[in-house]
């Protein structure tokens, strides 16, 4: 008595993740971008595999010489190659973004979801002090957690992350707030479930798009305030290499030898750039008003 | 018609006030100076504005000899107790208070007793100050006091005028020197203008002078290259070979008086119990694994002066025969084995966090580390790294001091076992005798002989490094002539004028 | 059916009124009086239909039957028992007893879920099933909706509005309800769609034995469904019928606006009709006495200044006017079926047995 | 509006006393003691001993709370510990020039950003659309240290048109003082446009699909009318969200540029009391950071309601 | 269609297709409307009516290719004319009301500014003449209070105000065409009448050509002279309004009829059309229909059937129409 509709072959479509993935593979900006990134990520895990030197083997007779066959890209103010120091860099300056990046969300997500859920006391409370960190300067809070903390890149990583943690929490609230009232958490609610296995199931799924569109976004802030700090003496130690602090070192060498500066600081722009074409991908794909 | 000349003579006005501007000159420095009060000042920044703003009673001349300023003469008593000088005629303060006995009676009596002053210490064999007459002063000290004469020729000795100095000196400090103070913005610039009364003030060509503190070596150097500043001071070494390929700027290259040195927590708490705090065999061994002149030649263009005292090289004090031991890892791995450690040891070595230090840091790391030692180099910045020292919370920190012109200046508060900066805690009461003698000491070749003695003692315990002597760097216009450098790299601008 | 049946659900002078809480140094705003004094019973096995235009607080009135949200004042009974005061398992079975199907069915299912997880999930939730078990289930009920079992692990935005709206079904049958409310359950669907989820929601009635509520503002499908109808007025049920009468003999006389106002079902009935003037008053503020009578085409004095009773009449009818009886044929109330032309009706025939003949055949 | 903005002004006060309270516990957690740096090379304990008690610093922590509290109470905001003077008179000499320099950078940024957005957005996937955005991404990911040290080389050490860094104050002399900050206006600007760029853009894809845009399309209207008035009036919302943040951020410093072009501006103030450990000044430019925040936000409340008729009858 | 008026609008074959679409999405149909008239355009979400009336307003996006045999607008070619044609014609000689009230007005401008903004373009009045039109306008659609709310702004107006602004807005230059998309379908029934009633009076008033794009057969038997029933981009069929509901004849025309729940009592089960309209990449090569159509034969899935007149005025695009004949031969 009720007919079956069944759904001839042609009519069929992909699920939606891997639809979102037909989606991102179909962008060719998301796509350089990714692959740039895996590059740079494969570089960082084989580092001692395919950097060409120590990383940190100092050699006096090659002080800041210009890039050539022996040194790809040159040699830095200690006579250290910078390629192998730019391979092993990247380690310090994916890891600094990732990590900062996942706690900002591990603290700022949860927070902006009690908020965003529940309202009332807790979300006034949970956005006084999301107001009060958003408005302590960036580098005020960076800098006294990593003097606090001491100088080194994991403190680095903690200080940007607790400051890039309010952005997270602000974003999450709103999104919660922009589908509070969605006919399906109502269905949620209708059929008994309860709250965390809502915020869980069907809170989170559905405004995680933004989150890591901002995410990727963040990651590539958090590179380049890694770069600041090291700029202030408080991120990667040496001798061991980052981005931002091989950036520092050659400051004072911008004109002596240009190249020392080039290399990390195309690095950090190559690496933004990506995450940013990454996260706008993300952004196409995972939007569902995209999909229509 | 009229009009065209009308313009012509406006034109020509326009060009004859150019002609007669107001010259000023300006001065890129390093740090934003602190306390503009000679009692409280703590930082090199201010010592270079004080040069044009305060004068001494005595000066120090680039041979590190000491000369009259304020002062024209001095004697010393028999006993070495008293030194009386006699003061410069003429002299008045900006202003226009005459300077006489009775102002230096209440400079003197000033950093001697104001709750804050930071100049005690340096004048603390100061007794009592009398007024022989107005232009004659009598210093009386409690025991003879060698250094005494030094001191005077820094912020001790710089006079302020007595009815102005009250209160809030610093906002507005009122001196005798060529220039006074006109304004202050700070992190930004200090800015004097000449002072009209001044004694020689014909020697002095500039109408102002303006003093712009830029941190940023490369862009300080920027600026004197793009011709907003005329003079810089502390120039990277590095940037000298772009300096002297600039036709329009020149260089002076004189040795300093600031030294790098690393101490070892020997005693200070804890974490003074470690194999290299204890046995100075180790402190040695490390010692010869680091080539000093590898560090001038790869961090400072060879630029630098290695040394292992703490005698400026222009100094008279330094021994010449105590040669700079040349770097022998063979020798640093047997005094290592001689010690009965395991190898690699582990060494944690506090740099400050600026790139120059770290730079450093990471070359003694792996000199070292050639002979046996793991240096783990903790970058910190200054304000954790001063307390950590005075607590005793490192091993081994590498420190720097701007340098004093006299020899006590420069090891007496660091070595001695109730020195102030003492802090590795290091106590040799043989060294304390040899330094507090020499203080006192007024001869000049029974002083050498007292240092002589003391630097083999040091050699032998070893509770610090002398590292290298940092030269003064200053770069300038072409156009400024008639400048003559000093050790204390102070920017003296006595006959420096602007000459195209 | 039998109307001595006992009421499923009773509503008992029912009120809702949103109220925004005063903030710092603001003024109270007056509250949004969603639904006021409403007594109401759905009997087992009835279709109970809704009707008002937006703003009525039919969508309110439903969702507080099945405790969706607090009532301001007021009471739900469901089997007799008070849901205000039910232990937490005793709630836990109400949620089971009560389902609701959405109006949009692009919004109402949670787009990260695959079919299968979302018609899965009251079962997961209410039964201690095996996986494989609720698997099972799952697909039976979507074979009960007209679903191919194999499109279990898709996800929503797969489907067309038709199709989602029976996942939204299927969802709804999973925890063996007994009654379903469905708020605007075919508005948002295309004219043969509808259709379609029509006839399933009607067959599903008899399967299974449901209570039907149906929140809805289209009257032709209220027509075709529903057993009894209320029809809301600002928060207020004005007029609660047996559906024949309803539409033969509408006696309230917004009743009968609503039915003048729906367009004729053929060019042939184009007539010149009184059409209802103004539009509904803000919630936040009902006019006094009859709320209607601002709007009222036979308005008198005695509407402004008082409410009229919520009357039952001798033949299971209610309503609350003043004048009913006077105005009972005043309006062009009834809606005179369109005459099927023989060409059509031969041609619909062919084309329902064609269309069986395909199902059947596929 | 008057009992809106009071509401908001009020509602700001926990914020504040929550982020006083939260600045103050955190610097006092730092290590280091300013007083050890004050007391200079010679570090003279009596000196130490009479600095600390001189600045309280010898009491318990929350007794520093209620005595600063209770200053500000009376407009003290306490003195700075390493120049002596007022926090307010040093806040006072600072803000100004971070203001100058921020606006100048906002002026930089939107004239950039929102043009090179709206083109994009109508233009999108186009290789004018990739173009603006690499362009836009580019901004973002210079680090601003680097820009600036090479805009300095090229138009001051080569080309000598403009002063290498320094800062020459409005009132003494409008052209200098705009030759002094248009390159770190430049630097920070640049930054900040791609950030507005991207979100003019996605503001304005989302609002020319909308059917009022349709329907001004459909009155006729010339497509610069459709684009700018109904349009672009509709994007302000999130641009003027964005603005006021950014100018925010911007209240706590260009640190870097400041401290690349020698801008005496907040940002190398706060740096340098944060490293000098000297707590007043950081306590009274945070607290001052975080007013302007409050002050931002009502701002952008305030636009709001200008730009959006609907906000205005809400409240 | 109907003879002897003059039509406002004539086109023939107007195709849509858009960038990277593998089929068109309006394939080839033809349309007129005279001074006066009401032609409805009846059919299911996805068959392609709004973007016909996107086309005749030339708002589709660049990516869509629109082309057509012949167009005819007041006696003047519509398509292949540059956007500053489109740009005085739109607003001016047609134009359109949309189906959301909601969101087809500006929010950030008072109505009557958003009115008098296309007086003041396509008439060149100044800003307070065209402000008097406005409010003209207003009180032409019957607003109350209409000067107080000309001040108004969208959101300060019920649903049923709002598209009485609209109206206003598109008649505010008097056009010869107006398009309305679904202009009813977002009210409640009460409004919808009175929306409805006042559109059958301006038309009567200005005697302007409609074109009027619904899903409902409801409001087309309501206003209707003409209908043309769409189905996945093309015409199926096409008649006055009393043909069509009398004499259906497309098996799509007939199952949309049964489907509507009849407001007479209740007749058993609804018809149903099964399957859903087919996406431009699952479209059929021959009739496109004949996916669904529960009368298919061979010949339906190979070529296209034409529109064929079955009583003059009254045209078919269903090989098998009239279907008691065909049926009749094969049962």
């Amino acid at each position: 008595m009720t007919m079956i509709e069944t759904v001839s072959p042609i009519l069929f479509r992909p699920r939606s993740t891997s639809r979102a993935l037909q989606k991102f593979l179909g962008n060719k900006g998301a796509m350089i971008g990714a692959g740039i990134l895996i590059v740079f990520a494969l570089a960082a895990i084989f580092a001692p595999w395919i950097a060409p030197y120590n990383p940190i083997k100092t050699n006096f007779l090659v002080i800041r010489k210009p890039p050539s066959a022996l040194f790809w890209l040159g040699t830095d103010e200690l006579g250290r190659d910078l390629l192998s120091r730019l391979i092993w860099g990247a380690r310090g300056s994916l890891v600094a973004g990732g990590i900062s990046v996942a706690i900002a969300m591990a603290i700022g997500v949860p927070l902006g979801l009690l908020a965003g859920y529940f309202g009332g006391k807790l979300d006034a409370l949970i956005s006084r002090i999301v107001d009060a960190l958003l408005s302590c300067p960036f580098l005020v809070l960076a800098i006294a957690l990593g003097a606090f903390l001491g100088p080194s890149l994991i403190n680095a990583m903690i200080a940007i992350g607790l400051s890039a943690m309010p952005i997270f929490a602000r974003l999450t609230r709103g999104q919660v707030l922009s589908i509070r009232h969605e006919d399906y958490l109502e269905g949620a609610r209708a059929i008994g479930l309860p709250d965390r296995w809502i915020i869980a199931r069907y809170v989170l799924p559905n405004i995680l798009s933004p989150l890591v569109v901002q995410a990727a976004l963040t990651i590539a802030s958090a590179i380049l305030a890694e770069a600041s700090l090291s700029f202030l003496g408080l991120g990667q130690q040496p001798p061991y290499p980052s981005w931002g602090s091989m950036l520092n070192a050659a400051r004072n060498f911008m004109e002596q030898a240009p190249w020392m500066s080039l290399a990390p600081g195309a690095a950090i722009y190559i690496t933004v750039l990506s995450f940013n074409l990454l996260g706008d991908g993300l952004s196409d794909a995972l939007d569902p008003k995209s999909q229509h | 018609m009229t009009r065209l000349r009308i313009l012509i003579a406006a034109l020509a006005l326009l060009a004859s006030t150019a002609a007669f501007a107001e010259t000023t000159i300006k001065i890129g420095i390093q740090d934003d100076p602190d306390f503009l009060d000679p009692a409280r000042s703590r930082t090199y920044a201010s010592r270079l504005v004080f040069t044009a703003l305060c004068d001494k009673l005595v000066d120090v001349a680039p041979d590190l000899t000491f000369v009259p300023q304020l002062a024209t003469a001095w004697t010393w008593s028999a006993d070495n107790k008293v030194l009386t000088m006699t003061l410069r005629d003429g002299v008045t303060f900006h202003d226009g208070e005459p300077f006489d006995a009775a102002a230096v009676k209440f400079n003197l009596d000033r950093s001697r007793t104001l709750p804050e002053s930071l100049r005690k210490s340096e004048i603390a064999s100061i007794v009592s100050v009398d007024v022989v007459d107005a232009k004659t002063v009598a210093i009386n000290l409690k025991q003879p006091d060698a250094t005494l004469i030094a001191q005077l020729s820094d912020r001790a000795g710089m006079m302020l005028a007595p009815k102005a100095s009250t209160g809030d000196v610093g906002a507005k400090p009122v001196c005798s020197g060529p220039y006074k103070f006109l304004q202050r913005v700070q992190q930004d610039r200090i800015a004097l203008t000449r002072f009209d009364g001044y004694w020689n003030r014909a020697a002095y060509h500039f109408d102002k002078v303006v003093f712009l503190p830029i941190p940023d070596t490369s862009v300080r150097l920027a600026n004197l290259r793009a011709g907003d500043l005329d003079i810089i001071e502390r120039v990277a070494p590095t940037d000298i070979k772009t300096v002297k390929d600039d036709k329009s700027l020149h260089v002076f290259n004189n040795p300093g008086l600031g030294f790098s040195f690393i101490t070892f927590n020997v005693a200070n708490g804890d974490r003074a119990k470690t194999p290299i705090g204890q046995d100075k065999r180790i402190r040695k061994a490390f010692e010869l694994a680091i080539d000093r002149s590898a560090i001038n030649d790869v961090v400072f263009e060879g630029l630098y002066t290695p040394s292992n005292q703490p005698f400026p090289p222009t100094s008279p004090f330094v021994d010449k025969s105590f040669a700079l031991p040349a770097r022998d890892v063979a020798k640093s791995q047997a005094l290592l084995a001689a010690a009965g450690v395991k190898t690699p040891l582990d060494v944690e070595l506090t740099v400050s966090n600026s790139p120059i230090t770290q730079q450093v840091g990471q070359i003694i790391q792996a000199m070292a580390g050639e002979a046996g030692f793991n240096v783990k180099l903790v970058a910190t910045e200054f304000a954790t790294l001063l307390s950590q020292q005075q607590t005793g919370r490192f091993q081994a920190s590498m420190q720097y001091w701007s340098g004093r012109p006299g020899p006590d200046g420069n090891i007496h508060q660091f070595l001695t076992c109730k020195g102030s900066q003492n802090d590795s805690h290091y106590c040799n009461p043989k060294l304390d005798d040899l330094l507090n003698t020499a203080r006192t000491t007024t001869d000049l070749a029974q002083r050498k002989a007292l240092y002589a003695q003391a630097l083999p003692i040091l050699a032998d315990d070893m509770p610090s490094i002398d590292l290298y002597f940092e030269p003064r760097l200053i770069v300038m216009q072409n156009k400024i002539k008639g400048f003559v450098p000093n050790p204390d790299g102070l920017i003296r601008l006595k006959d420096v004028e602007a000459k195209p | 059916m039998s109307l001595a049946a006992h009421p499923i659900l009773e509503a008992i002078h029912l009120t809702k009124h949103f109220a925004t809480p005063p903030g710092f140094l603001q003024r109270a705003k007056p509250p949004v009086q969603a639904v006021t004094d409403v007594s109401l019973a759905v009997r087992k096995g009835e279709t109970l239909a809704l009707v008002g235009e937006s703003g009525s607080g039919k969508s309110t009135l439903g969702r507080l039957l099945l405790n969706l949200m607090p009532a301001t004042s007021g009471d739900v009974l469901y089997d007799g028992r008070n849901l205000g005061n039910l232990s937490a398992s005793a709630l836990r079975q109400v949620r089971r007893d009560l389902q609701i199907i959405f109006q949009d069915p692009f919004a109402s299912l949670n787009p990260r879920m695959s079919v299968e997880a979302i018609v899965g999930e009251p079962i997961w939730l209410h039964s201690t099933m095996s996986r494989a078990d609720r698997r099972a289930r799952v697909a039976d009920l979507l074979k009960t909706v007209g679903l191919a079992p194999e499109q279990a692990g898709r996800y929503p935005h797969e489907f067309s509005g038709g199709q989602r709206q029976r996942i939204g079904i299927a969802r709804a049958l999973a925890s063996e309800p007994r009654l379903i409310l469905g708020d605007e359950p075919v508005s948002a669907l295309d004219v043969s769609v509808q259709a379609q989820v029509v006839n399933l929601l009607e067959d599903l009635k008899h399967q299974f034995g449901l209570t039907l509520l149906i929140v809805a503002h289209g009257l032709g499908v209220i027509r075709h469904m529903s057993d009894r109808v209320a029809v809301m007025y600002l928060g207020e049920i004005v007029e609660l019928a047996p559906v024949d009468a309803l539409f033969e003999t509408p006696l309230h006389p917004y009743t009968q606006a609503l039915m003048t106002a729906v367009p004729v079902s053929h060019p042939g009935l184009r007539r010149p009709r009184a059409i209802l003037s103004g539009e509904m008053p803000s919630p936040t503020a009902p006019p006094s006495g009859c709320r209607f009578h601002t709007r009222c085409p036979h308005g008198r004095p005695l509407c402004r200044d008082e409410k009229p009773v919520f009357e039952r009449l001798d033949d299971d009818r209610h309503v609350a006017c003043h004048f009913w009886k006077e105005l009972a044929n005043a309006g062009a109330g009834s809606l005179a079926p369109p005459p099927a032309s023989a060409a059509y009706v031969t041609r619909l025939d062919l084309f329902k047995t064609a269309q069986a003949t395909m199902e059947s055949h596929p | 509006m008057i009992a809106f903005i009071a509401r908001r002004l009020v509602g700001a006060i926990p914020t504040l006393i929550l982020i006083s309270l939260f600045v103050f516990t955190l610097q006092k957690l730092l290590p280091g003691d300013p007083i050890l740096a004050m007391a200079g090379e010679e570090r003279d304990p009596a000196v130490i001993a009479l600095l600390h008690e001189k600045y309280h610093l010898d009491q318990p922590i929350p007794i520093q709370y209620i005595r600063w509290v209770g200053g500000l109470l009376q407009g003290d905001f306490g003195m700075s510990l390493r120049t002596e003077q007022p926090v307010t008179t040093l806040v006072a000499s600072k803000l100004p020039v971070t203001l100058e320099l921020a606006a100048l950078a906002l002026i930089i940024a939107l004239a950039i950003g929102i043009p090179a957005g709206i083109i994009a957005a109508l233009r999108k996937g186009t290789a004018l659309d990739y173009g603006a955005n690499i362009v836009a991404l580019s901004g973002i990911s210079i680090p601003h240290f680097w820009l600036g040290i090479l805009l300095i080389m090229l138009f001051s050490v080569k080309l000598k048109w403009l002063p290498a860094s320094g800062f020459v104050p409005l009132f003494d002399d409008p052209v200098q003082n705009f030759k002094t900050l248009i390159l770190p206006a430049f630097v920070v600007g640049v930054g900040l446009a791609g950030t507005l760029m991207r979100h003019t853009r996605g503001a304005m894809l989302s609002v020319l699909g909308t059917d009022y845009v349709r329907t001004a399309r459909a009155k006729g209207l010339m497509p610069r009318s459709v684009v700018l008035k109904h349009a672009f009036r509709n994007a302000l919302m999130p641009i003027v969200t964005l603005t006021t943040l950014l100018f925010g951020e911007m209240l706590g410093g260009a640190v870097l540029t400041e401290q690349v072009f020698s801008i005496p501006g907040f940002g190398k103030m706060i740096v340098d009391a944060v490293f000098n450990r000297d707590y007043a000044v950081v306590q009274g430019v945070v607290l001052c950071v975080a007013v302007g925040f409050v002050l931002l936000n009502l701002l952008a409340d305030v636009l709001y309601r200008v730009i959006n008729p609907r906000l205005r009858t809400a409240s | 269609m109907t003879a002897g008026l003059r039509d406002v609008l004539s086109v023939r074959d107007l195709t849509v297709r858009f960038g990277g679409a593998p089929a068109n999405v309006i394939d080839g149909i033809s349309l007129d409307v005279a001074a006066g008239r009401t032609l409805a355009i009846v059919g299911e979400s996805g068959c392609g009516k709004s973007v016909t009336s996107m086309a005749l307003m030339g708002l589709l996006p660049s990516n869509a290719t629109v082309a057509a045999t012949a167009t005819t607008f007041l006696d003047a070619p519509l398509l292949g004319r540059d956007e500053k044609h489109w740009r005085d014609i739109r607003g001016n000689r047609m134009a359109m009301i949309f189906q959301e009230p909601m969101t087809a007005l500006n929010p950030v401008f008072s109505i009557g500014d958003q009115i008098a903004e296309s007086i003041a373009r396509h008439r060149g009045l100044s800003a307070k003449a065209a402000r008097a039109r406005a409010l003209a306008m207003l009180e032409t659609v019957r607003v109350p209070d209409a000067a107080r709310r000309l001040d108004a702004y969208p959101h300060e107006l019920s649903g049923g105000l709002r598209q009485r602004v609209v109206i206003a807005m598109a008649l505010a230059n008097a056009p010869a065409l107006i398009i309305a998309d679904e202009p009813t379908t977002a009210l409640d029934v009460t409004i919808q009448a009175q929306i409805l009633s006042l559109i059958a009076t301006l038309q009567a008033e200005t005697g302007t050509a409609m074109i009027l794009i619904t899903h409902d057969l409801g409001v087309v038997a309501e206003v209707a002279d003409d209908v043309a029933v769409m189905y996945a981009g093309r015409i199926v069929e096409s008649g006055p309004v009393a043909a069509l509901f009398d004499d259906p004849q497309h098996p799509y025309t007939i199952g949309l009829m049964g489907s509507m729940p009849s407001q007479g009592p209740r007749g058993g089960r609804l018809a149903t059309i099964a399957g859903r309209v087919p996406t431009p990449a699952e479209m059929p090569p021959g009739c496109r229909f004949a996916t669904r159509c529960p009368f298919v034969v061979e010949a339906c899935r190979t070529a296209r059937p034409p529109l064929r007149a079955i009583t003059p005025g009254h045209d078919v695009a269903c090989i098998r129409a009239p279907l008691e004949q065909h049926l009749g031969a094969a049962a």
